[in-house]
């Protein structure tokens, strides 16, 4: 089983981004952080990939560096970043000069944060936010000004559920934490993105604010043409929006595949993990288990697979090797040398939790 | 240490005065049997945590009384308010600021036992530190008498935190939103450990939210409280509330909740709201504050009085919501002004 | 949808009232007006309360050195004061109370027959034209070189600016005023000192001429260099420091993600939000540069308001000093409300609000 | 964890922490290189103006014939307007003005730290008063005050000095103690003492004063810098006449006696003013490691 047997072959359906072996680290006073550890995924016209993992995993280090914003103190090692731009052209993110990469961001490819507490300049209304982004990709998108910018945010703005009187002159501070976040989403549709990465997107917002931006991102997506990477801790979230999951850990990815096979046929003991752990609403009182121990320490990474000192499957083989992405199933692949065993425990308590709800499906 | 209830009666709490007062607990009443667990759930900004403080006696509340075993703390004795203080411990959300930066572990955790004389020696201070470091888990307890906030894990201070309110051996743990900063994967080992608390101590809990699915997991035998811009909306037992929700609010929350479950809750049939956005606490709608968002809206009837916390009564189950009232046959509970003023707006619209 | 009050026409004017008294403005007047009373208050009270007092010193010195009768001298001082000191105190507090509401601050001592207001105005323009100069070159190159040093940080020109930042404004104003005499004057001889001491060469007629203006220039430059040297250290470390927090701050990665200019990011984004935090540092360093101005132009011999009130109290000249004192007050005052309303201009967040 | 006993109880003790701390706060502070260097800096110049005047006796005698002297073997610094060495001058001058200065530092730092804390911790009318207070305060022009009271009143003692520039200094500290306050009492910690009933005495001096210290320390230096300032001004003008010479007296005499338009007076003015700036230059840079000493981030590191 090859290193990239994790990927799916061929064209498929005409492709937007491809990522290979991408490894970043930060350089702090207490030791080089190893944050991402080889990554490597595709990425469809429409398609839409969740990144489930939890603190010390390296899912936003990812996302940023889909766009290259990381922090001075990080540096991509290795790998290759890939997009295919609307221009048709291909544009490898790793090497590629200041002003190709900023006429790149936005264009094609835009990214709404968590805390949208303060994502939005303080002293600008919300207007000259989106005059501002038309402005600086003129060239490319054709000069945007006045009436015809006007229109178009407030189209943004309607896509989004808000009132684009009230909120095109408002302040930032004059808006709700839910409203903001809104905004955010509605300037990154502005230049038509190919790709719209959002991390943790709902994490600092209430219920029903978080249902109305769920609803917003699952219409949004099949009115329009462009795929979603979202990066969350939620597993719930990648439920409701996510066609394909992959849950990562200490810095690499750890099992990827369809959503019905990652959650109803898990192969990987993380992944297990992390389903036992979440409460649900519905259903009767279920008996719930945490992950004994507590998340890796990206500095000094135990041997072999990371996760073994956390793992009830752990053998000598998990504490010496790392496992490669094994394909499991068509479409699915999972990063553990048990997951057969993992697999076979699952489908057989599994059966009365899951299976029968998705039937419904 | 004998266990007595502890009540909130229509206590209210309000910042600033005049055209800027807000409201932010607004005659809340409910109280806490010895053992019992009640989870407070409700967006941010609803109130949940300040009645946590009204009922750990940290703020005063601003009307209505908080009553240690029937009488009201304010007015209990000196050596009674004492007991009250020492009854009634918290637990705080935030990891990184529940604990002083400046204390190691050992610290904190003797600064109780030696202020209120619970412990006569130095061997028995340290033993009754190990015995709370192991009860909540914090296991070999050498590893970590020496250690400082900043050198442990998000899930290793909350421990640490809840030991701190064993050190009085408490009758009610006023735990406001324990797991929410803590990682998914390590929350229900915390929520274990309370549980146990429970069953092992006796120990009641007023559990504080915004997730109703670790309400339901933390609170099944006992009573869940939804509470809506400082008021409280329903209240009853959680398999009660989540299988059978009264009050519009409380259906909505459990309908917008996603689960981790792609065939379920892609398929949950949502309750349309009418508007997304909350109203400022500011300038409260008339009559019922959840009417300019709630789907059951009927003018005249949502609009008029504000619905009691008991305008619905299914024996203990309690919603403020006169639609409600009218479809469960609770008419009657429904005041003159609000029956008026609906069959009017009937008459309008006919 | 929520219901904006329309204040109906009748109880419109209450309305009206009632919103500028709660206005900003309203009460930073209100508050500028008590610490003027304040300040008055204050040095009535000092020279009247002291036992042996300057007043009590004043007439024994009159009767003791030029023997004026006892009566004679009392009366003088009366009119030194301008007020009646027989009077119980509390009278003779209202009564100068009285004559400062209708600007009558008294007469000089030295210079008979001349009304301290009369000084006082005449000198002000000097000392508002080289202080305010200063204030804003030191505060805007001041900024700018903070922000630079900020986009630089850690770099060569950051470790030097930084460290001659400290330097410069740990040394006080007036050494810096010495050190350019001693140095730019004396040692090097860059400028000819002793024809720049002054605020004007002798026979220039002040008036909206080009002579006037350039001489006026001239004498002011090395007082606003003193000033500015002064200040400016304040400036840089403090605007580094702020440019350097907002280079962290989300709306300047999110501006970044959105593929906005270089030049756009760094003026609208971090620039304007940077510069809020030392703009508030600035009304407390008006209060500082006034009070400077005393011994610059003491030592530049540039004579502004400063150098009144040094000559007023070498000739304890009271009704002057009182005099001087309260109108660089008055004006620290008006340039924090200055400063302040253009801060609520700056920050919106701060205009909704209006809570200082 | 085989820390031997005797040494584990030695670290225990009061005196013991107290030493093990502040060995780490000299090393967190050794971090900053320019912060150091200004820290030993100021200490040298404070042991010198203290230490020195007892070794080194104060040059009085004229000499006519060596005015102005470039620095020599015997000179140092050289000489002043009227032969006199100018060293024993510097190491004798500075001790007045220092202790006015610090003396008023302490003074307006325990006004701030009292009335900022207080108004901080009972908060309502009292706090609103002393914020006013301290706007008002700060609106005041300093040394122009300073300098009609100096007018007005006699002020020969020092105390007076320091206590008319402390009671000028306090506002700007007492607004950042209250902050400091303010955010402290709010802190989860603070509120599980109260509930934990630890008493009033040990939330402030266990939980809350522990966590200023740091931040007195840094407006300590800044009010040493400010009242410097103020102290160095007024004796400067001629204000404040202190019996024995000292820095600020030096320069007031140099430029009285027309000493600055002479060319070779270079040293004799210079010394002075360098005194003074090196000191206050090594407080601000001082104060800059010592910001980083109490900054919660870096205690992480530590």
């Amino acid at each position: 089983m090859s290193e990239l047997a994790g990927v799916t072959q061929g064209a498929g359906r005409n492709e937007v981004l491809r990522v290979r072996d991408l490894e970043i680290g930060y350089s702090t006073d207490r030791g080089r952080v190893r944050a991402v550890r080889g990554v490597s995924f595709d990425l469809e016209e429409d398609d839409s990939l969740a990144f489930i993992g939890e603190s010390g995993s390296g899912k936003t280090t990812l996302g940023l560096s889909l766009v290259r914003l990381l922090p001075q103190s990080a540096s991509i090692a290795k790998g290759e970043i890939v997009f295919n731009t609307s221009s048709g052209g291909e544009l490898d993110l790793t090497d590629v000069d200041d002003e190709t990469l900023r006429r790149f961001r936005w264009r094609e490819c835009a990214i709404v944060f968590q805390s949208a507490q303060n994502a939005l300049n303080p002293v600008m209304r919300i207007r000259g936010h989106f005059a501002d982004t038309a402005r600086d990709h003129a060239e490319s998108e054709g000069v945007l000004k006045g009436r015809a910018l006007t229109e178009r945010a407030t189209e943004c703005l309607r896509l989004v559920q808000l009132d684009p009187e009230r909120v095109l002159k408002a302040y930032p501070h004059e808006l709700s934490g839910g409203m903001r976040q809104r905004v955010m989403i509605a300037l990154g549709l502005l230049l038509n993105p190919r790709v719209l990465i959002l991390d943790e997107p709902t994490t600092a917002l209430d219920v029903l604010t978080q249902r109305a931006i769920i609803e917003v991102l699952t219409e949004l997506r099949e009115g329009h043409r462009f795929a979603m990477i979202f990066v969350s801790h939620d597993l719930s979230l990648a439920a409701e929006l996510a066609d394909r999951v992959a849950t990562t850990y200490a810095g690499r990815i750890v099992e990827l595949g369809d959503v019905e096979q990652v959650f109803y046929h898990p192969r990987h003991p993380y992944t297990v993990g992390l389903l036992d752990a979440v409460p649900t609403l519905a259903g009767e009182h279920q008996e719930l288990s945490s992950i004994p121990g507590s998340p890796p320490d990206l500095i000094d990474l135990p041997t072999g697979c990371k996760f073994h000192p956390r793992c009830p499957y752990a053998t000598d083989k998990c504490r010496e090797k790392d496992p490669p992405l094994i394909e499991v199933a068509p479409g699915q692949t999972a990063a553990c040398w048990h997951w057969e065993k993992v697999g076979s425990d699952w489908e057989a308590r599994g059966g009365e939790r899951h299976e029968q709800d998705a039937n419904r499906a | 240490m004998s266990r007595t209830p502890i009540e909130l009666e229509h206590v209210s709490r309000f910042y600033g005065s005049g055209s800027q007062q807000v409201r932010a607990v607004d005659d809340v009443s409910f109280t806490i049997e010895p053992g019992e667990t009640l989870c407070l759930v409700g967006e941010s900004g609803c109130g949940k945590s300040t009645t946590g403080r009204m009922m750990a006696g940290l703020l005063e509340p601003s009307d209505g009384r908080v009553l240690y075993a029937g009488s009201d703390v304010s007015k209990l004795p000196e050596e009674e308010k004492k007991r009250f203080r020492r009854a009634v411990q918290i637990i705080h959300q935030d990891p990184y600021a529940s604990l002083n930066p400046i204390r190691n572990v050992t610290q904190i955790l003797s600064a109780p036992l030696r202020r209120h004389k619970l412990v006569k020696s130095r061997s028995e201070l340290r033993n009754k530190v190990h015995e709370l470091l192991e009860t909540v888990g914090l296991t070999p307890p050498e590893d970590f008498l020496r250690k400082h906030p900043h050198e442990l894990s998000g899930g290793q201070r909350q421990r640490v935190s809840v030991a701190r309110a064993l050190t009085v051996d408490p009758e009610v743990i006023v735990a406001d939103e324990p797991v929410s900063m803590v990682d998914v994967s390590l929350r229900i080992g915390l929520l274990n450990i309370l549980l146990k608390l429970q069953q092992d101590l006796g120990v009641a809990f007023l559990f504080i939210t915004h997730d109703l699915a670790v309400a339901k997991h933390f609170s099944w035998e006992g009573r869940i409280g939804v509470m809506y811009l400082g008021r409280m909306v329903e209240l009853g037992s959680t398999q009660r509330v989540v299988r059978e929700p009264v009050h519009p609010y409380t259906r909505a929350l459990i309908s917008a909740l996603p689960e981790a479950d792609p065939g379920l809750t892609r398929n949950k049939e949502r309750l349309r709201l009418r508007s997304p956005d909350i109203p400022s606490l500011l300038n409260l709608p008339a009559g019922c504050p959840f009417h300019p968002r709630c789907p059951m809206y009927e003018e005249g009837l949502c609009d008029t009085d504000r619905p009691a916390e008991d305008a619905v009564d299914l024996d203990g189950h309690l919603a403020a919501c006169y639609v409600a009232a009218r479809e469960l046959g609770q008419e009657d509970r429904i005041p003159e002004s609000s029956r008026i003023a609906a069959s009017e707006a009937r008459r309008r619209t006919a | 949808m929520a219901r904006t009050s329309v204040p109906a026409t009748g109880s419109g004017a209450l309305e009206v009232l009632r919103k500028v008294a709660s206005s900003y403005l309203f009460r930073r007047l209100i508050k500028a007006l008590v610490t003027i009373f304040v300040m008055a208050s204050l040095t009535f009270f000092l020279i009247r309360l002291m036992p042996g007092g300057p007043v009590e010193a004043y007439i024994a010195n009159l009767v003791s050195q030029y023997n004026v009768s006892q009566q004679a001298a009392t009366q003088q001082a009366a009119s030194l004061f301008s007020l009646d000191l027989d009077a119980p105190v509390y009278q003779q507090y209202l009564e100068y109370l009285g004559n400062l509401v209708r600007g009558d601050l008294g007469e000089s001592l030295v210079t008979r027959g001349v009304p301290v207001s009369e000084i006082v105005l005449s000198y002000l323009p000097w000392t508002l034209f080289s202080v305010g100069t200063a204030l804003i070159i030191s505060f805007s190159v001041g900024i700018l070189l903070g922000m630079i040093m900020a986009y630089k940080r850690e770099s060569k020109l950051d470790h030097i600016l930084t460290n001659l930042g400290s330097m410069v404004s740990s040394i006080p104003d007036y050494l810096m005023g010495i050190l350019i005499v001693v140095w730019i004057g004396v040692q090097w001889e860059l400028v000819d000192i002793t024809a720049m001491r002054g605020s004007l060469s002798p026979g220039i007629q002040p008036g909206f001429n080009l002579t006037f203006i350039g001489d006026a220039l001239y004498h002011a430059s090395l007082p606003i260099l003193a000033y500015v040297l002064g200040t400016i250290g304040v400036w840089m470390l403090t605007m580094r420091g702020s440019t350097e927090s907002t280079l962290g701050e989300d709306y300047v990665t999110v501006a970044k993600a959105r593929g906005l200019k270089e030049r756009r990011i760094a003026t609208a984004y971090v620039g304007r939000n940077a510069a809020l935090p030392p703009f508030t540092q600035l009304s407390i360093s008006i209060a500082l540069v006034f009070g400077g101005s005393l011994l610059i132009e003491w030592l530049f011999v540039y004579e502004g308001l400063g150098y009144v009130l040094y000559n007023s109290i070498q000739q304890r000249d009271y009704p002057v000093m009182q005099g001087v004192f309260l109108m660089i007050t008055t004006m620290v005052i008006l340039a924090n409300l200055l400063a302040d309303l253009l801060y609520s201009r700056l920050d919106p967040r701060i205009r909704v609000g209006g809570r200082d | 964890m085989a820390a031997a006993t005797g040494e584990s109880r030695y670290r225990d003790s009061a005196i013991g922490r107290f030493l093990a701390r502040f060995a780490s706060t000299l090393k967190l502070m050794a971090r900053n290189r320019v912060g150091f260097a200004g820290f030993l800096l100021v200490v040298t110049i404070v042991l010198f103006s203290f230490v020195g005047p007892i070794f080194v006796p104060l040059d009085e005698t004229v000499r006519v014939s060596q005015i102005y002297e470039t620095p020599s073997l015997s000179h140092p610094l050289g000489t002043d307007s009227e032969g006199k060495d100018v060293l024993s001058q510097i190491i004798h001058g500075g001790r007045p003005i220092l202790t006015i200065g610090y003396l008023a530092a302490t003074i307006s730092t325990i006004i701030a730290v009292m009335l900022g804390s207080l108004g901080a911790f009972l908060g309502g009318r009292i706090d609103t008063g002393f914020t006013w207070l301290a706007d008002m305060v700060l609106t005041i022009p300093q040394l122009p005050l300073l300098a009609v009271l100096a007018g007005i009143l006699s002020l020969n003692s020092k105390l007076a000095v320091a206590g008319l520039i402390g009671a000028l200094f306090w506002p700007t500290l007492m607004r950042a103690t209250r902050a400091q306050v303010l955010s402290l009492k709010e802190r989860d910690y603070v509120e599980s003492a109260r509930a934990l009933d630890l008493g009033t005495p040990h939330i402030v001096f266990r939980e809350i004063a522990p966590n200023m210290a740091g931040y007195i320390a840094i407006n300590f230096t800044l009010a040493v810098t400010a009242s410097m300032y103020a102290v160095v001004g007024l004796t400067l003008l001629g204000l404040v006449p202190l019996s024995q010479d000292n820095w600020g007296v030096m320069i007031n005499l140099a430029w009285t006696r027309g000493a600055i338009f002479s060319k070779d007076s270079i040293f004799y003015i210079m010394s002075p003013i360098a005194a003074i700036a090196l000191h206050q230059f090594g407080l601000v840079a001082m104060n800059r490691s010592l910001s980083e000493v109490f900054d919660p981030r870096l205690r992480r590191g530590s």
